[in-house]
Protein backbone atom coordinates (compact mmCIF):
# COMPACT_ATOMS: atom_id res chain seq x y z
CA UNK A 1 0.00 0.00 0.00
CA UNK A 2 1.62 3.24 -0.78
CA UNK A 3 1.21 6.25 0.48
CA UNK A 4 -1.55 7.83 -1.05
CA UNK A 5 -3.30 4.86 -0.71
CA UNK A 6 -2.82 4.91 3.06
CA UNK A 7 -3.88 9.29 3.05
CA UNK A 8 -7.42 7.75 0.98
CA UNK A 9 -8.04 5.15 3.54
CA UNK A 10 -7.59 7.39 6.36
CA UNK A 11 -9.46 10.34 5.05
CA UNK A 12 -12.15 7.89 4.31
CA UNK A 13 -12.33 6.70 8.07
CA UNK A 14 -12.14 10.50 9.41
CA UNK A 15 -14.85 11.49 7.13
CA UNK A 16 -17.00 7.89 8.19
CA UNK A 17 -16.57 9.04 12.01
CA UNK A 18 -17.20 12.75 11.81
CA UNK A 19 -20.26 11.68 9.83
CA UNK A 20 -21.47 9.53 12.57
CA UNK A 21 -20.24 11.98 15.29
CA UNK A 22 -21.95 14.87 13.76
CA UNK A 23 -25.19 12.13 13.59
CA UNK A 24 -25.24 11.03 17.20
CA UNK A 25 -24.49 14.51 18.41
CA UNK A 26 -27.64 15.97 16.87
CA UNK A 27 -29.70 13.17 18.75
CA UNK A 28 -28.21 14.27 21.88
CA UNK A 29 -30.15 15.86 24.71
CA UNK A 30 -29.61 19.60 25.03
CA UNK A 31 -27.09 20.75 27.20
CA UNK A 32 -28.23 22.31 30.51
CA UNK A 33 -32.22 20.62 30.30
CA UNK A 34 -32.97 19.18 34.13
CA UNK A 35 -33.63 15.64 31.70
CA UNK A 36 -31.24 13.11 33.18
CA UNK A 37 -33.18 9.83 32.90
CA UNK A 38 -28.94 8.00 33.67
CA UNK A 39 -28.49 10.21 36.19
CA UNK A 40 -32.35 10.01 38.11
CA UNK A 41 -32.02 5.98 37.92
CA UNK A 42 -28.06 6.09 39.40
CA UNK A 43 -29.25 8.37 42.29
CA UNK A 44 -32.30 6.60 43.26
CA UNK A 45 -30.09 3.02 43.22
CA UNK A 46 -27.14 4.79 45.30
CA UNK A 47 -29.92 5.98 47.83
CA UNK A 48 -31.57 2.92 47.81
CA UNK A 49 -28.55 1.92 49.18
CA UNK A 50 -27.19 4.61 51.68
CA UNK A 51 -24.53 5.88 49.62
CA UNK A 52 -24.02 9.62 49.77
CA UNK A 53 -21.92 9.46 46.83
CA UNK A 54 -23.21 8.69 43.77
CA UNK A 55 -20.28 8.41 41.63
CA UNK A 56 -19.42 5.84 44.10
CA UNK A 57 -22.09 3.69 43.75
CA UNK A 58 -22.10 3.66 39.99
CA UNK A 59 -18.38 2.52 40.21
CA UNK A 60 -18.25 0.12 43.05
CA UNK A 61 -21.70 -1.31 43.21
CA UNK A 62 -23.92 -0.68 40.09
CA UNK A 63 -21.30 -1.66 37.64
CA UNK A 64 -18.62 -2.76 39.84
CA UNK A 65 -17.61 -5.71 37.17
CA UNK A 66 -16.43 -2.68 34.72
CA UNK A 67 -14.39 -1.23 37.92
CA UNK A 68 -12.60 -4.61 38.29
CA UNK A 69 -11.90 -4.85 34.73
CA UNK A 70 -10.14 -1.24 35.13
CA UNK A 71 -8.27 -2.29 38.19
CA UNK A 72 -7.05 -5.74 36.07
CA UNK A 73 -5.53 -3.72 33.69
CA UNK A 74 -3.91 -1.21 35.58
CA UNK A 75 -2.22 -4.63 37.24
CA UNK A 76 -1.18 -6.27 33.63
CA UNK A 77 -0.18 -2.87 32.96
CA UNK A 78 2.00 -2.82 36.09
CA UNK A 79 3.10 -6.29 35.70
CA UNK A 80 3.87 -5.42 32.15
CA UNK A 81 5.91 -2.43 33.30
CA UNK A 82 7.82 -4.74 35.88
CA UNK A 83 8.90 -7.35 33.03
CA UNK A 84 10.00 -4.53 30.57
CA UNK A 85 12.31 -2.30 32.36
CA UNK A 86 14.09 -5.39 34.81
CA UNK A 87 17.51 -5.37 35.16
CA UNK A 88 18.97 -6.90 31.67
CA UNK A 89 21.89 -9.05 31.27
CA UNK A 90 24.17 -5.86 29.80
CA UNK A 91 22.84 -3.62 32.30
CA UNK A 92 24.87 -2.85 35.51
CA UNK A 93 23.99 -1.53 38.72
CA UNK A 94 25.03 1.54 40.00
CA UNK A 95 24.97 2.58 43.96
CA UNK A 96 22.44 5.86 43.81
CA UNK A 97 24.84 8.80 45.05
CA UNK A 98 23.44 11.10 47.77
CA UNK A 99 22.22 13.99 46.53
CA UNK A 100 22.21 17.86 48.55
CA UNK A 101 19.29 19.19 49.04
CA UNK A 102 18.82 22.61 50.92
CA UNK A 103 17.65 21.66 54.75
CA UNK A 104 14.60 23.63 54.78
CA UNK A 105 13.68 21.48 51.54
CA UNK A 106 14.20 18.29 53.37
CA UNK A 107 12.54 19.27 56.79
CA UNK A 108 9.42 20.18 54.48
CA UNK A 109 9.07 16.70 53.26
CA UNK A 110 9.51 14.81 56.49
CA UNK A 111 6.49 17.30 57.80
CA UNK A 112 4.54 16.70 54.28
CA UNK A 113 5.27 12.77 53.84
CA UNK A 114 2.41 11.81 56.79
CA UNK A 115 0.08 14.55 56.18
CA UNK A 116 -0.19 13.54 52.19
CA UNK A 117 -0.24 9.96 53.17
CA UNK A 118 -3.25 10.38 56.27
CA UNK A 119 -4.27 13.01 53.80
CA UNK A 120 -4.84 10.04 50.78
CA UNK A 121 -6.21 7.24 52.97
CA UNK A 122 -8.52 9.96 54.50
CA UNK A 123 -9.45 10.08 51.04
CA UNK A 124 -9.91 6.58 50.24
CA UNK A 125 -11.59 5.74 53.46
CA UNK A 126 -14.49 8.31 52.58
CA UNK A 127 -14.88 7.21 49.00
CA UNK A 128 -18.15 6.46 50.09
CA UNK A 129 -19.42 9.29 51.29
CA UNK A 130 -16.81 12.23 49.61
CA UNK A 131 -15.38 13.13 46.11
CA UNK A 132 -12.41 10.54 45.78
CA UNK A 133 -12.19 6.92 46.65
CA UNK A 134 -9.50 4.15 46.14
CA UNK A 135 -8.24 4.99 42.95
CA UNK A 136 -7.63 8.84 43.70
CA UNK A 137 -6.85 8.20 47.54
CA UNK A 138 -4.13 5.14 46.39
CA UNK A 139 -2.35 7.62 44.08
CA UNK A 140 -2.15 10.78 46.86
CA UNK A 141 -0.39 7.67 49.24
CA UNK A 142 1.76 6.60 46.89
CA UNK A 143 2.97 9.97 45.66
CA UNK A 144 3.73 10.74 49.74
CA UNK A 145 6.49 7.78 50.28
CA UNK A 146 8.28 9.15 46.33
CA UNK A 147 8.59 13.19 48.57
CA UNK A 148 11.91 11.36 49.88
CA UNK A 149 13.03 11.18 46.28
CA UNK A 150 12.28 14.61 45.55
CA UNK A 151 13.13 15.94 48.48
CA UNK A 152 16.02 14.40 49.99
CA UNK A 153 17.37 11.34 47.33
CA UNK A 154 17.17 7.73 46.27
CA UNK A 155 18.64 5.98 49.29
CA UNK A 156 16.29 7.27 51.91
CA UNK A 157 13.32 6.27 49.92
CA UNK A 158 14.77 2.75 49.42
CA UNK A 159 14.87 2.46 53.25
CA UNK A 160 11.22 2.98 53.45
CA UNK A 161 10.54 1.26 50.60
CA UNK A 162 10.68 -2.52 50.93
CA UNK A 163 9.61 -3.56 47.57
CA UNK A 164 8.19 -7.30 48.07
CA UNK A 165 5.77 -5.78 50.61
CA UNK A 166 4.36 -3.23 47.87
CA UNK A 167 4.57 -5.96 45.29
CA UNK A 168 2.60 -8.78 47.74
CA UNK A 169 0.02 -5.93 48.61
CA UNK A 170 -0.11 -4.89 44.88
CA UNK A 171 -1.95 -8.60 44.41
CA UNK A 172 -3.60 -9.00 47.51
CA UNK A 173 -5.47 -5.50 46.91
CA UNK A 174 -6.64 -7.38 42.96
CA UNK A 175 -7.38 -10.46 45.23
CA UNK A 176 -9.61 -9.16 47.94
CA UNK A 177 -11.91 -7.02 45.21
CA UNK A 178 -12.23 -11.02 43.44
CA UNK A 179 -13.13 -12.16 47.05
CA UNK A 180 -15.55 -9.56 47.68
CA UNK A 181 -17.30 -10.46 44.54
CA UNK A 182 -17.00 -14.00 45.65
CA UNK A 183 -18.43 -13.25 48.87
CA UNK A 184 -21.76 -12.12 46.78
CA UNK A 185 -21.77 -15.33 45.26
CA UNK A 186 -20.99 -17.46 48.53
CA UNK A 187 -24.68 -15.07 49.71
CA UNK A 188 -26.85 -16.35 47.24
CA UNK A 189 -26.96 -13.49 45.23
CA UNK A 190 -24.76 -12.75 41.97
CA UNK A 191 -21.45 -11.96 41.32
CA UNK A 192 -20.36 -8.52 43.28
CA UNK A 193 -23.96 -8.06 44.55
CA UNK A 194 -24.12 -5.50 47.46
CA UNK A 195 -25.99 -7.43 49.27
CA UNK A 196 -23.72 -9.24 52.11
CA UNK A 197 -23.26 -6.39 54.30
CA UNK A 198 -25.83 -4.12 55.97
CA UNK A 199 -26.27 -0.93 54.25
CA UNK A 200 -25.78 1.13 57.54
CA UNK A 201 -26.81 4.93 58.21
CA UNK A 202 -26.71 7.27 55.35
CA UNK A 203 -23.52 9.66 55.44
CA UNK A 204 -21.72 7.91 57.84
CA UNK A 205 -18.37 5.39 57.38
CA UNK A 206 -20.24 2.20 57.51
CA UNK A 207 -22.88 3.16 54.96
CA UNK A 208 -22.66 1.84 51.61
CA UNK A 209 -22.57 -2.14 52.28
CA UNK A 210 -19.53 -2.95 50.33
CA UNK A 211 -18.58 -0.11 48.48
CA UNK A 212 -16.35 1.12 51.37
CA UNK A 213 -14.59 -2.62 51.10
CA UNK A 214 -14.05 -2.57 47.28
CA UNK A 215 -12.59 0.93 48.30
CA UNK A 216 -10.25 0.02 50.22
CA UNK A 217 -9.43 -3.32 48.41
CA UNK A 218 -8.54 -0.42 45.27
CA UNK A 219 -6.53 2.23 47.91
CA UNK A 220 -4.32 -0.66 48.25
CA UNK A 221 -3.89 -2.25 45.05
CA UNK A 222 -3.31 1.48 43.31
CA UNK A 223 -1.10 2.66 45.70
CA UNK A 224 0.73 -0.51 46.13
CA UNK A 225 1.08 -0.36 42.09
CA UNK A 226 1.88 2.96 41.32
CA UNK A 227 5.16 2.89 44.38
CA UNK A 228 6.09 -0.60 42.08
CA UNK A 229 5.63 1.37 39.04
CA UNK A 230 7.78 4.44 40.12
CA UNK A 231 10.05 1.91 41.30
CA UNK A 232 11.14 0.50 37.68
CA UNK A 233 11.62 3.97 36.63
CA UNK A 234 13.44 5.00 39.37
CA UNK A 235 15.83 2.04 38.67
CA UNK A 236 16.04 2.69 35.09
CA UNK A 237 16.91 6.51 35.79
CA UNK A 238 18.88 6.34 38.53
CA UNK A 239 20.62 2.77 39.20
CA UNK A 240 21.05 0.86 36.16
CA UNK A 241 23.21 1.63 33.52
CA UNK A 242 23.00 0.00 29.70
CA UNK A 243 25.87 -1.09 27.61
CA UNK A 244 28.52 1.92 27.06
CA UNK A 245 26.15 4.27 29.10
CA UNK A 246 28.41 6.39 31.04
CA UNK A 247 25.90 8.65 33.61
CA UNK A 248 28.46 9.39 36.08
CA UNK A 249 30.27 11.57 33.92
CA UNK A 250 34.14 12.62 35.26
CA UNK A 251 32.70 13.34 38.08
CA UNK A 252 32.05 10.52 41.28
CA UNK A 253 33.70 8.25 39.95
CA UNK A 254 33.81 6.95 43.88
CA UNK A 255 29.90 6.00 43.55
CA UNK A 256 30.66 3.08 41.21
CA UNK A 257 30.51 -0.07 42.23
CA UNK B 1 28.13 -2.08 77.50
CA UNK B 2 26.21 -0.11 79.37
CA UNK B 3 26.62 2.84 78.17
CA UNK B 4 25.35 0.88 74.64
CA UNK B 5 22.14 -0.32 76.22
CA UNK B 6 21.84 2.65 77.58
CA UNK B 7 21.90 4.24 74.20
CA UNK B 8 19.55 1.54 73.00
CA UNK B 9 16.85 2.21 75.44
CA UNK B 10 16.98 5.67 75.41
CA UNK B 11 16.78 5.52 71.24
CA UNK B 12 13.74 3.01 72.24
CA UNK B 13 12.14 5.74 74.47
CA UNK B 14 12.67 8.29 72.30
CA UNK B 15 11.08 7.13 69.09
CA UNK B 16 8.06 5.79 70.96
CA UNK B 17 7.83 9.27 72.00
CA UNK B 18 8.27 10.53 68.30
CA UNK B 19 5.79 8.22 66.67
CA UNK B 20 3.20 9.07 69.93
CA UNK B 21 3.82 12.93 68.95
CA UNK B 22 3.19 12.51 65.31
CA UNK B 23 0.14 9.94 65.85
CA UNK B 24 -1.54 12.94 67.75
CA UNK B 25 -0.74 15.78 65.44
CA UNK B 26 -2.02 13.32 62.67
CA UNK B 27 -5.29 12.48 64.78
CA UNK B 28 -5.87 15.88 65.07
CA UNK B 29 -5.53 16.55 61.43
CA UNK B 30 -7.82 13.39 61.07
CA UNK B 31 -10.66 15.17 63.08
CA UNK B 32 -10.51 18.42 61.16
CA UNK B 33 -10.86 16.31 57.79
CA UNK B 34 -13.78 14.35 58.58
CA UNK B 35 -17.43 15.85 58.74
CA UNK B 36 -19.41 13.71 61.44
CA UNK B 37 -17.89 11.83 63.73
CA UNK B 38 -18.75 8.85 65.27
CA UNK B 39 -16.96 5.57 66.91
CA UNK B 40 -15.85 4.00 63.64
CA UNK B 41 -14.49 7.15 61.78
CA UNK B 42 -12.44 7.91 65.38
CA UNK B 43 -11.16 3.84 65.24
CA UNK B 44 -10.41 4.28 61.34
CA UNK B 45 -8.69 7.73 62.00
CA UNK B 46 -6.59 5.79 65.05
CA UNK B 47 -5.35 3.82 62.49
CA UNK B 48 -4.63 5.57 60.06
CA UNK B 49 -3.09 8.32 62.12
CA UNK B 50 -0.78 4.91 63.34
CA UNK B 51 0.34 4.37 60.16
CA UNK B 52 1.48 7.57 59.08
CA UNK B 53 3.14 7.97 62.21
CA UNK B 54 4.87 4.91 61.78
CA UNK B 55 5.70 5.87 58.47
CA UNK B 56 6.64 9.62 59.27
CA UNK B 57 9.36 8.30 62.10
CA UNK B 58 10.89 5.73 59.59
CA UNK B 59 11.39 8.20 57.01
CA UNK B 60 13.07 10.32 59.79
CA UNK B 61 15.10 7.69 60.36
CA UNK B 62 15.66 7.39 56.82
CA UNK B 63 17.48 10.79 56.41
CA UNK B 64 18.99 10.95 59.39
CA UNK B 65 20.59 7.85 60.62
CA UNK B 66 23.09 6.86 58.05
CA UNK C 1 -24.09 33.41 39.92
CA UNK C 2 -23.21 34.51 43.62
CA UNK C 3 -20.27 36.83 44.68
CA UNK C 4 -18.03 33.99 45.04
CA UNK C 5 -18.41 32.49 41.49
CA UNK C 6 -17.71 35.79 39.76
CA UNK C 7 -14.70 35.75 42.03
CA UNK C 8 -13.86 32.50 41.01
CA UNK C 9 -14.25 33.78 37.05
CA UNK C 10 -11.87 36.22 37.65
CA UNK C 11 -9.44 34.96 39.42
CA UNK C 12 -9.33 32.33 36.81
CA UNK C 13 -8.69 34.10 33.38
CA UNK C 14 -6.86 36.95 35.10
CA UNK C 15 -4.70 34.69 37.03
CA UNK C 16 -4.22 31.50 34.98
CA UNK C 17 -4.20 33.39 31.50
CA UNK C 18 -0.62 34.76 32.09
CA UNK C 19 0.49 31.80 33.85
CA UNK C 20 0.23 29.89 30.37
CA UNK C 21 1.85 32.49 28.95
CA UNK C 22 4.91 32.70 31.21
CA UNK C 23 5.24 28.32 31.16
CA UNK C 24 4.83 28.09 27.64
CA UNK C 25 7.50 30.77 26.94
CA UNK C 26 10.77 31.99 27.81
CA UNK C 27 13.66 30.87 30.68
CA UNK C 28 13.57 27.29 32.14
CA UNK C 29 13.47 28.58 35.53
CA UNK C 30 10.56 31.03 34.89
CA UNK C 31 8.70 28.37 33.31
CA UNK C 32 8.91 26.30 36.76
CA UNK C 33 7.83 29.23 39.01
CA UNK C 34 5.02 29.76 36.69
CA UNK C 35 3.91 26.10 37.21
CA UNK C 36 4.20 26.71 40.78
CA UNK C 37 1.92 30.35 40.41
CA UNK C 38 -0.61 28.04 38.67
CA UNK C 39 -0.72 25.26 41.46
CA UNK C 40 -1.44 28.11 44.02
CA UNK C 41 -3.95 30.37 41.68
CA UNK C 42 -6.13 26.69 40.67
CA UNK C 43 -6.21 25.60 44.63
CA UNK C 44 -8.31 29.27 45.33
CA UNK C 45 -10.47 28.93 42.21
CA UNK C 46 -11.16 25.58 43.55
CA UNK C 47 -11.89 26.92 47.18
CA UNK C 48 -13.55 29.36 45.87
CA UNK C 49 -15.66 27.14 43.81
CA UNK C 50 -16.48 24.90 46.49
CA UNK C 51 -18.21 27.95 48.70
CA UNK C 52 -19.56 29.47 45.56
CA UNK C 53 -21.79 26.25 44.95
CA UNK C 54 -22.02 25.50 48.55
CA UNK C 55 -20.66 22.04 48.58
CA UNK C 56 -17.94 21.72 51.49
CA UNK C 57 -16.83 18.31 50.12
CA UNK C 58 -15.28 20.25 47.30
CA UNK C 59 -13.38 21.39 49.20
CA UNK C 60 -11.52 18.05 49.57
CA UNK C 61 -9.86 19.12 46.05
CA UNK C 62 -8.69 22.40 46.81
CA UNK C 63 -6.62 20.34 49.86
CA UNK C 64 -5.29 17.45 47.26
CA UNK C 65 -4.07 20.74 45.01
CA UNK C 66 -2.61 22.01 48.42
CA UNK C 67 -0.73 19.09 49.29
CA UNK C 68 0.53 17.85 45.61
CA UNK C 69 0.79 20.78 43.95
CA UNK C 70 4.35 22.01 45.53
CA UNK C 71 5.22 18.43 45.12
CA UNK C 72 4.57 18.33 41.51
CA UNK C 73 6.98 22.15 41.48
CA UNK C 74 9.86 19.93 43.66
CA UNK C 75 9.89 17.06 40.76
CA UNK C 76 10.74 19.58 38.22
CA UNK C 77 13.07 22.12 40.80
CA UNK C 78 14.75 18.37 41.82
CA UNK C 79 15.05 16.48 37.95
CA UNK C 80 15.45 19.78 35.59
CA UNK C 81 17.97 21.35 38.33
CA UNK C 82 20.87 21.20 36.26
CA UNK C 83 19.17 22.86 32.96
CA UNK C 84 18.25 26.07 34.99
CA UNK C 85 21.27 26.61 36.49
CA UNK C 86 21.92 30.27 34.41
CA UNK C 87 18.38 31.15 34.56
CA UNK C 88 18.08 34.44 36.35
CA UNK C 89 16.39 33.98 39.78
CA UNK C 90 12.76 35.22 40.58
CA UNK C 91 12.92 38.01 42.50
CA UNK C 92 10.70 38.36 45.98
CA UNK C 93 8.07 39.01 44.53
CA UNK C 94 6.47 35.64 43.29
CA UNK C 95 6.63 34.70 47.10
CA UNK C 96 4.62 37.97 48.37
CA UNK C 97 2.11 37.32 45.46
CA UNK C 98 1.79 33.65 47.04
CA UNK C 99 1.14 35.07 50.43
CA UNK C 100 -1.22 37.81 49.77
CA UNK C 101 -3.08 36.36 47.13
CA UNK C 102 -3.61 33.46 49.59
CA UNK C 103 -4.68 35.65 52.14
CA UNK C 104 -6.99 37.68 50.59
CA UNK C 105 -9.27 34.40 48.91
CA UNK C 106 -8.50 32.45 52.28
CA UNK C 107 -9.67 35.19 54.76
CA UNK C 108 -13.14 36.48 53.28
CA UNK C 109 -13.67 32.94 52.93
CA UNK C 110 -13.57 32.16 56.62
CA UNK C 111 -15.40 34.73 57.53
CA UNK C 112 -18.14 33.49 55.65
CA UNK C 113 -18.01 30.14 56.93
CA UNK C 114 -17.83 31.48 61.12
CA UNK C 115 -16.58 29.21 63.72
CA UNK C 116 -15.96 25.24 63.30
CA UNK C 117 -14.08 22.58 62.38
CA UNK C 118 -14.22 23.55 58.68
CA UNK C 119 -12.99 27.18 59.46
CA UNK C 120 -9.99 25.08 60.76
CA UNK C 121 -9.83 23.02 57.61
CA UNK C 122 -9.97 26.08 55.65
CA UNK C 123 -6.94 27.58 57.79
CA UNK C 124 -5.02 24.30 57.26
CA UNK C 125 -5.13 24.00 53.47
CA UNK C 126 -4.57 27.85 53.26
CA UNK C 127 -1.08 27.31 55.75
CA UNK C 128 -0.04 24.11 53.50
CA UNK C 129 -0.82 25.95 50.47
CA UNK C 130 1.33 29.13 51.41
CA UNK C 131 4.11 26.69 53.29
CA UNK C 132 4.03 24.59 49.96
CA UNK C 133 4.62 27.31 47.78
CA UNK C 134 7.07 28.89 49.34
CA UNK C 135 9.02 25.65 50.07
CA UNK C 136 8.85 25.25 46.20
CA UNK C 137 9.72 28.56 45.32
CA UNK C 138 13.09 28.16 48.05
CA UNK C 139 13.63 25.12 46.06
CA UNK C 140 13.77 26.73 42.54
CA UNK C 141 16.20 29.53 43.49
CA UNK C 142 18.39 26.83 45.15
CA UNK C 143 18.54 25.01 41.79
CA UNK C 144 21.96 24.93 40.50
CA UNK C 145 24.34 23.83 37.42
CA UNK C 146 26.19 20.36 38.62
CA UNK C 147 29.65 19.83 37.64
CA UNK C 148 28.35 16.09 35.90
CA UNK C 149 25.23 14.17 35.39
CA UNK C 150 24.77 12.40 38.39
CA UNK C 151 23.17 9.05 40.09
CA UNK C 152 20.65 10.62 42.87
CA UNK D 1 -24.76 32.82 34.11
CA UNK D 2 -22.79 29.38 35.36
CA UNK D 3 -22.15 28.83 31.75
CA UNK D 4 -19.57 31.57 31.64
CA UNK D 5 -17.43 29.59 34.12
CA UNK D 6 -18.06 26.62 31.99
CA UNK D 7 -17.35 28.63 28.99
CA UNK D 8 -14.02 30.06 30.67
CA UNK D 9 -12.71 26.44 31.96
CA UNK D 10 -12.90 25.08 28.48
CA UNK D 11 -11.34 27.89 26.84
CA UNK D 12 -8.22 27.75 28.86
CA UNK D 13 -8.63 23.69 28.50
CA UNK D 14 -7.96 24.27 24.83
CA UNK D 15 -5.37 27.35 24.85
CA UNK D 16 -3.54 25.41 27.65
CA UNK D 17 -3.87 22.19 25.18
CA UNK D 18 -2.51 23.75 22.12
CA UNK D 19 0.39 25.49 23.89
CA UNK D 20 1.37 21.70 24.86
CA UNK D 21 1.44 20.89 21.27
CA UNK D 22 3.65 23.77 20.27
CA UNK D 23 5.95 23.46 22.63
CA UNK D 24 8.31 20.73 21.09
CA UNK D 25 11.28 20.13 24.19
CA UNK D 26 9.66 16.84 26.07
CA UNK D 27 10.84 18.50 29.57
CA UNK D 28 9.07 22.24 28.68
CA UNK D 29 5.95 20.14 27.65
CA UNK D 30 5.93 17.89 30.83
CA UNK D 31 5.76 21.55 32.27
CA UNK D 32 2.35 22.62 30.19
CA UNK D 33 1.56 19.50 30.74
CA UNK D 34 1.09 19.82 34.41
CA UNK D 35 -1.24 22.97 33.67
CA UNK D 36 -3.42 21.09 31.73
CA UNK D 37 -4.19 18.99 34.12
CA UNK D 38 -4.78 21.60 36.64
CA UNK D 39 -6.95 23.56 33.55
CA UNK D 40 -8.42 19.93 33.23
CA UNK D 41 -9.42 20.23 37.22
CA UNK D 42 -11.12 23.24 37.22
CA UNK D 43 -12.69 22.24 34.12
CA UNK D 44 -14.00 19.11 35.69
CA UNK D 45 -15.06 20.98 38.78
CA UNK D 46 -17.38 23.16 37.19
CA UNK D 47 -19.06 20.39 35.22
CA UNK D 48 -19.74 19.14 38.86
CA UNK D 49 -17.64 16.09 38.39
CA UNK D 50 -15.25 16.54 41.74
CA UNK D 51 -14.56 12.96 41.36
CA UNK D 52 -12.51 12.99 37.75
CA UNK D 53 -11.31 16.10 39.15
CA UNK D 54 -9.53 14.47 41.88
CA UNK D 55 -8.57 11.54 39.70
CA UNK D 56 -6.95 14.13 36.94
CA UNK D 57 -5.32 16.07 40.04
CA UNK D 58 -3.68 12.77 41.68
CA UNK D 59 -2.12 11.46 38.55
CA UNK D 60 -1.26 14.76 36.68
CA UNK D 61 0.16 17.01 39.24
CA UNK D 62 3.22 14.85 40.81
CA UNK D 63 2.78 11.25 39.38
CA UNK D 64 3.04 12.09 35.14
CA UNK D 65 6.01 15.40 35.34
CA UNK D 66 7.71 12.09 37.52
CA UNK D 67 7.32 9.46 35.04
CA UNK D 68 7.49 11.49 32.18
CA UNK D 69 11.01 13.37 33.39
CA UNK D 70 12.48 10.29 34.58
CA UNK D 71 12.17 9.07 31.05
CA UNK D 72 13.99 11.99 29.47
CA UNK D 73 16.39 11.69 31.67
CA UNK D 74 17.06 8.25 30.99
CA UNK D 75 16.75 8.78 26.87
CA UNK D 76 18.68 11.51 26.75
CA UNK D 77 21.79 10.47 29.30
CA UNK D 78 21.30 7.19 26.30
CA UNK D 79 21.80 9.45 23.42
CA UNK D 80 24.67 12.05 25.03
CA UNK D 81 26.70 9.02 25.55
CA UNK D 82 26.23 7.52 22.27
CA UNK D 83 27.43 10.91 21.05
CA UNK D 84 30.13 10.75 23.66
CA UNK D 85 31.25 7.09 22.16
CA UNK D 86 31.31 7.57 18.72
CA UNK D 87 33.41 11.06 19.01
CA UNK D 88 35.64 8.89 21.01
CA UNK D 89 35.76 6.16 18.18
CA UNK D 90 36.40 9.37 16.03
CA UNK D 91 39.09 10.57 17.75
CA UNK D 92 40.59 6.96 18.09
CA UNK D 93 40.59 6.67 14.65
CA UNK D 94 42.17 9.83 13.26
Amino acid sequence: MNRRLRMWVLLLGLAGTAAVLAAAAFRLPAFGTDFHPYGDRAVREALARQTANTVAAVNFDQRAFDTLGEETILFAAVLGTVVLLRQARDERHVEPAPADVAAPVRRYALVLLPVTLVAGLYIVAHGQLTPGGGFQGGVVAATALHLLYIAVDYRALERIRPLGVFEVGDAAGEAAYLVIGVAGLLAGSSYLANTILPHGTFNTLSSGGTVPLLNAAIGMEVACAVVVLLARFLDQAVEIEGEGENAGGNAGEGERK
Amino acid sequence: MRCFDGRMAWGRVSGVVEVAVWWAVLFALWLFLISTVDALEILVGGLVSLVGAATAAAARRAVTDR
Amino acid sequence: MNAWLVAAAVLMVAGLGPVLWCVATGPLRRRVAAQNTGTLLVCLVLLLLARGYARPPYTDVALVVALLGPVGTLVYARLLGPEMGDDPQQGPLTKAFAVLATAAVVLPLCVAEGPGRSLVKLLLIGAILVGGNVISSQALAGARPKEADDHG
Amino acid sequence: MADVLIALALLLVAATATAAVAVRDPARQALVLSVLGLTLTLLFTVLQAPDVALSQLAVGSALTPLLILLSVRKARRRSLDQVRAEKEAEEGGT
